[in-house]
């Protein structure tokens, strides 16, 4: 990786572990699980440091569907997006892939999976990460 | 104030020229020594940031201390805030506010992006998140949570483009009917255009002073700030504890009040920021004008009109307006004069005493509020 | 303070926390009902506004008031002003001030051009100019109408780097000669890699409190903020009557004595903003510390160091410290702070009772001055 | 023009008479001359909004060159800059261009000529204006 494309690429490499396998952390002092990670419990305001990792099982709290998208995002436009309601109580917003026939709604329940999220800089560096995907009922 | 909307003809600096001239007219000609610019968006679309020191030399006010200040769509109510203080402080005598946003010089991906940076870049931005998209996530659940109709938030499209038909500043100077906010198109299902304050390139200026610098004769009876408030929540709409309550809202509103010494009974008017028509709803609640889940219903019964209990969106609001941006919070704090010296024409409120102005910033991350209050 | 330099693995909510905390933890747990942020490069490099929100609730401050200000790399010290002047006001007990900026991130062509947004965007930016450019060019004119030698320079970064040698939060701690000085490449002529300080992630922040609200009992003497002062000029160098006269400089530094009752000879030392060595001699002349064309010879004699006359860079400065953007006047202050207290370990100036910081924006549009003393 | 494109260029557009033209303004009040246009005097403070023509010659007040260019002129760099010194009066920054043999210095006589300045914006525009040569003595 030369300089100039590691540089760029240093702010999503930071997120690697958040992006890829959903690890937040838990509260030592009163056992809040914490998505996005955050360092200070938004419970009790005490450090909160331990990782923990998530299922990446959940259900929509609400969604839409975007149709004028950001630069970097229009050739994927339009896109679903939710705020999922993960299993262990944090909310975390994504957008949701894999939509068959059934439609989305609130309640749905949904699995991370990891995909392609858009592009980034100057050159359009390419950024993955989770989404989620309806778990069909038959699975 | 300027006209909000495409003005092609007109640079940042020079719509910010007018408008401070504008207000220096409107003030008596009162000398400031500061100027507070509150912008979001310069940066992004124009390439120029350190807009402070170019618009205090550009429009006659070289020397004089300046910044910009930003909090997103909350910047203009926080820079009106600051510069409040700093009076307060005894520091100055006479300050300039400025709200300015030039929107229109780039294509809709820019402004989409330069507007989702006000969400959280590292978890929201990140998943193809827009301003507009929250509205729509957050309209969404409200409709499920509370069994709310579809068409819940017509009444404040409809209120504020009958609001606008008779300010000459308006965007859109044309009532709407409720059939045609039913068939509008969707920008973000469940949010249609008539949901969608519309952006465009806006300046309003607001000149603020001490009470012993004021002149002793002046055209227009002076409106005080009573009180001034800023709050803030989680940035990213994922990380607050409810994230139909805002909070920020709540807070800064009441502590605006406790500030004049008021209750939700003595505000006349209500300037609160529907740049998307859900927030509307929210902010109603959130101030405590109504119940969570029962914002949007004083919107069905004409409690929000001209001669309703609370009205709001005066001149049109966002909504019909124009949505200037940072420059929001100038607009809502002109307008509440303007109403409050009685000088609204078809706009007036009847026996304006008191005003309450809001402005919110990342779909309500950022609260900032005011009142305002007609001497005497 | 967090150290200058390149932060791979903090981002920039990251680097905010670690200031603040520090910060806060050095105040005795002080809680903060107010932050105001100084920033310039976070929408441009990391694609996030609205920073007020995001680090009020990222670094376990939900709810407080919050802003950012800009006013270039003079954005530290308006924020100081803006926070000093609300706690004047009586509004807040408590606030804290954080600079931050994230530039690491991105490669020098998007650096440049984000810097070059505090040029004139219409005539100066549009053709290429830069803040380096800016610097070049009235260096140029410098040695010119001066008759000054093309190594005038070379004491200003000579002392920077001599001071940052015991700063274990410098980005360079080593000394240089001056022949490393004399040849060293051109960045732009006449400015040579040692005239121009490196940009690096950066976060530092101070908490401020009215007197009554301070704690009995606290680790350290208290630092006072005796003046406070911010002005502005034009914003494109070709606008300034005389580019080589720093008027917003001047003019600050002016009223922030006037406001503290004190003049020239009462100041024990001076953090001015040193992005680029011309700037130190601008400065030295705009305050009065030499005559115009003289300030460089301060340089040359041992005036500048830590035991001279009127030390400057005292822990290296941003030539040496390294420059984080819009944090250098929060840097200055906490440098200042750390002078005053008694606790700059090797870096001490002795007897330091009275500091004066300034940071300019802009190549000057903006300067910020503050008079700091040491209580008896 | 499509819509698109006249969007982006609107902000050129309205800077053409002073890119082109080098067209300024003139004080009604105390005649200074004034470069860049700014509708307020610089010198008196009164409105002063008439349009005045420059000869488009000066002489170099100061001068450089960029090597680290900003995104948008990089493909240029590295260009010599300078600040000029009209014969009217005012002070204004462009590119040098054409320079022969002889170096550029302080007092080096100049005429203004328009050319390429760069590209703005997502899609790269050229923007084109004015810049300045040396005058030769043969001519
Ligand atoms: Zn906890
Ligand atoms: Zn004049």
């Amino acid at each position: 990786m030369n300089r100039l494309a590691s540089m760029e690429t240093s702010q999503h490499w930071r997120l690697r572990q958040q992006r890829y396998a959903l690890v937040g952390e838990v509260c030592p002092h009163c056992t809040t699980k914490i998505f996005p990670p955050r360092d200070i419990c938004p419970d009790c305001g005490e450090d909160a440091r331990d990782l923990y990792q998530f299922s990446g099982r959940g259900e929509v709290y609400s969604h839409t569907t975007v149709y004028q998208a950001p630069s970097g995002h229009s050739s994927n436009a339009p896109y679903p997006v939710a705020i999922v309601r993960l299993e262990e109580g944090p909310l975390v917003t994504a957008q949701l892939t894999d939509i068959g026939d059934q439609p989305v709604e609130i309640g749905t329940q949904v699995e991370m999976v990891t995909r392609k999220l858009g592009a980034d800089g100057e050159r359009g560096m390419l950024v993955y990460g989770y989404k989620f995907r309806p778990i069909l009922a038959e699975r | 104030m300027m006209p909000v909307g495409e003005h092609w003809d007109l640079s940042l600096r020079h719509l910010a020229l007018d408008a401070i001239s504008a207000a220096r007219a409107d003030s008596g000609g009162l000398r400031p020594q500061a100027l507070y610019v509150a912008n979001v968006l310069a940066p992004a679309l124009s390439g120029q940031s350190h807009l402070g020191a170019l618009l205090a030399d550009f429009t006659g006010l070289r020397g004089v201390e300046a910044s910009t200040i930003e909090a997103s769509g909350a910047s203009g109510g926080v820079a009106v805030r600051q510069a409040y203080l700093a009076l307060t402080s005894g520091a100055l005598d006479v300050a300039i506010v400025l709200g300015v946003e030039k929107i229109t010089d780039k294509a809709s991906g820019q402004v989409q992006a330069a507007l989702a940076t006000s969400t959280d870049s590292e978890y929201e931005a990140v998943h193809g998140v827009t301003p507009s998209t929250q509205a729509a996530l957050l309209m969404q659940r409200y409709l499920y949570e509370h069994g709310a109709p579809k068409d819940s938030m017509a009444g404040f499209s409809m209120t504020a483009h009958q609001n606008a038909v008779t300010n000459p500043n308006a965007m859109f100077r044309k009532a709407i009917r409720h059939e045609q906010y039913a068939r509008a198109p969707i920008i973000s299902e469940p949010l249609n255009t008539f949901d969608v304050a519309p952006l465009g390139d806006g300046a309003a200026a607001l000149v603020l002073a001490r009470a012993a610098a004021l002149p002793n004769r002046h055209d227009y009876p002076q409106v005080v700030i009573a009180g001034s408030a800023v709050s803030t929540s989680a940035l990213a709409v994922h990380d607050r504890p409810n994230p139909l309550h805002l909070t920020a809202a709540s807070q800064s509103a009441e502590a605006a009040m406790l500030q004049a010494s008021l209750s939700l009974e003595d505000i006349g008017l209500f300037e609160l920021h529907d740049s998307f028509s859900i927030f509307a709803a929210l902010s109603l609640e959130a101030a405590g004008f109504a119940a969570p889940g029962h914002g949007w219903k004083l919107a069905q019964n004409g409690d929000i009109s001209l001669a309703g209990k609370i009205p709001i969106s005066t001149f049109g609001g966002s909504k019909a307006r124009g949505d200037p941006g940072a420059a929001t919070g100038i607009y809502q704090l002109a307008e509440a004069t303007l109403q409050l010296q009685g000088r609204a024409n078809e706009n007036q409120v009847p026996n304006a005493a008191i005003a309450m102005t809001q402005c919110l910033g990342g779909s309500g991350a950022t609260a900032s509020t005011h009142i305002l209050r007609r001497p005497n």
